[in-house]
């Protein structure tokens, strides 16, 4: 633990940042406290000054490789969570959540795989409206935001997937969501504009498109 | 395990003309396609579209055989559908524009397909370890506790301006406030009047001016003109006694006692 | 294939405790995600029959010894917590810029403009009442010092600025300051000051020279 660096340094090292084994405890405590996944911003602003935080991250991850409780990155940001195979042992803190309707279930795949998605894109792949219930609990659920309006005509909002999604079915992005690259091949993904005719709308259900309840 | 979105017709073996009408179970028209079409007992991407087309049909028949009531979007897909099978059926007609039959039914195969897809990797979603089930984050989370700073800040050019806002704030002082500190006459009667009925020798006019209205040059200026005035005011009603005995000598009064008023 | 362990333990296998260093991730599983401290008869409900827990947490305390966290008793509970050494790291220092009210900006260009200068002056020139806030903050600010006491009846102080004044205004010395000539060439005295009225202070503790019930 003796300061390292050389010492012609003179008055820097005053202001040098601890060494790495210190800044390693730093973030492991900070991550420790925290419920929610810290960004690596989060995490340098309260660390001293000069620390390399992805290097503490990096050190961190191996140690705690399997351990009861891993560093896993969540999108754009760092938390440690319980093994997935010790969920048996858990039961007692399990909180029942609500189970998710069919449609909502479906609408978060799409949202997830199509992101960003408009409320009119998840209705044209479902086939039918999206009632207002299902995106709410959704938001509620703070698996899916409203992300930046789309650029045509009526600027329609779209709809993203959270940091909070990732953590919850354990993804480390989108990236990594199931059979993603094999959809994307098979042009599953693609928006496909309806063959222009009469009317070539499969569900008859445009009224939903524009629930006025979600603009009041 | 993708199947599992289909419970709610996977129960009922059927083929296309028994089909089990029961509309329940579906979540509109499409999804009731892609059942019809799991029937065709093939690759989804090789499914016969008219085949599929003709299966829907049959399927809206025999619900109205039953005096089953269709929700409207299921009786126009079934009219897009049969429009669908005609453009299929038909040799292509040159003078219509619009798609070809064959390429809507691709938009419909791929729809389905989608549809699928999308159910098949929901399920994949749902089966994976999840948070709160299968992991845990930090039971005794600790919040961070905020310390805040202040940090105060004013510019050199704030400075100047305040600085000149302060030197001329009677050039912008709207009308109202630009008496700057006046001393009333309605002020002066009422001080005169409570002490002028006992003080019968003669005292100077300055005297009489309020502590506060005596040092600050403008004030004091003030409190001098209304106290003259409210002391001529008084003289008339009798209630006191002015003189001078030179020009700009002081003003002196005093009361005249007994505090009746002749008019 | 086979299964492991010794074929003379037989049916008794089935029932051993996992291996120590598994039951040590059991354990720290268990704890990290408890909210709160858990006994060692909880913990034993809780882990595989046969499970040595002391054992165990005595493994798990050893190997998070000068960690940035520690496995600590409570009571007769055993639970994680930050290491004493980095709860500052837990404190978060939010550093809030804020602009000093207009009253205070006023005391302050008076004072510097006329120091050594008295509160009684500083209000004659302001027009209103300086509020004891006022002055305190530029005190506190240290922009603001007590300087000689006035050598007239009442001896009151003077308020002269300070060396933290120039150095945050960048001025070498108040002889710095433009004239008030200057400040009008500059148009500085063109921009109207907050149109006045029942309130132009935003210092709420200033009641003005003029007590309104003498001009009604």
């Amino acid at each position: 633990m003796a300061p390292d660096g050389d010492p012609i340094d003179g008055v820097g090292a005053l202001f040098d940042a601890p060494p790495m084994p210190e800044q390693e405890r730093m973030v492991e405590a900070i991550l420790f406290a925290a419920a929610t996944p810290q960004r690596l911003q989060d995490l340098a602003a309260r660390m001293p000054h000069g620390s390399d935080v992805a290097e503490a991250l990096k050190h961190l991850e191996s140690r705690y490789q399997g351990r009861g409780v891993r560093l896993v990155k969540v999108g754009d940001g760092w938390a440690f969570r319980t093994a997935p195979d010790l969920g048996f042992l858990m039961q007692r803190e399990v909180v029942e959540t609500r189970r998710l309707s069919r449609a909502a279930i479906e609408t978060l795949a799409i949202i997830a795989y199509h992101q960003p998605v408009t409320r009119a894109e998840i209705e044209e792949i479902r086939g039918v409206s999206v009632s207002r219930g299902t995106l709410d609990h959704l938001l509620e659920l703070d698996w899916v935001k409203v992300g930046r309006r789309r650029d045509t005509p009526g600027r329609p909002a779209t709809y993203v997937v959270t940091q909070a999604f990732l953590d919850h079915f354990g993804l480390e992005s989108t990236r990594d969501l199931p059979e993603l690259k094999e959809l994307r091949a098979a042009g599953l993904l693609d928006s496909r504009p309806v063959p222009a005719g009469p009317q070539a709308d499969d569900d008859g259900a445009e009224t939903g498109y524009m629930d006025p309840d979600l603009f009041e | 395990m993708p199947e599992d979105f289909s419970d709610g017709f996977a129960a009922h073996p059927t083929t296309a003309d028994a089909f089990v009408v029961d509309v329940d179970g579906f979540e509109g028209p499409l999804d009731l396609l892609l059942s019809l079409a799991r029937t065709q007992k093939v690759d989804l991407r090789r499914v016969s579209i008219l085949g599929l087309a003709e299966q829907y049909l049959s399927f809206v028949d025999e619900a109205k055989r039953l005096r089953i009531e269709l929700a409207a979007d299921y009786l126009v897909m079934a009219a897009w559908l049969a429009y669908l099978k005609s453009r299929l059926l038909l040799p292509p007609d040159p003078s219509e524009e619009g798609p070809t039959g064959e390429e809507l039914a691709a938009h419909l195969a791929f729809q389905l397909q989608r549809l699928e897809a999308m159910r098949r990797v929901a399920a994949q979603l749902m089966a994976r370890d999840q948070l709160n089930r299968d992991f845990f984050p930090r039971g005794m989370s600790e919040t961070v506790t905020e310390r805040k700073r202040t940090v105060w800040t004013a510019g050199l050019v704030d400075l100047m301006r305040g600085y000149a806002g302060a030197r001329t704030r009677e050039d912008f002082a709207p009308l109202k406030l630009k008496r700057g500190p006046v001393y009333t006459v309605e002020a002066a009667l009422e001080r005169l009047r409570g002490l002028i009925g006992t003080t019968l020798d003669w005292t100077t006019l300055e005297a009489w001016l309020p502590e506060a209205w005596r040092l600050d040059p403008e004030k004091r200026r003030s409190a001098t003109a209304s106290t003259f005035v409210a002391m001529l005011e008084l003289a008339r009603r009798g209630d006191l006694e002015l003189r001078q005995d030179a020009s700009f000598a002081p003003i002196e009064v005093r009361g005249r006692g007994g505090g009746d008023h002749g008019a």
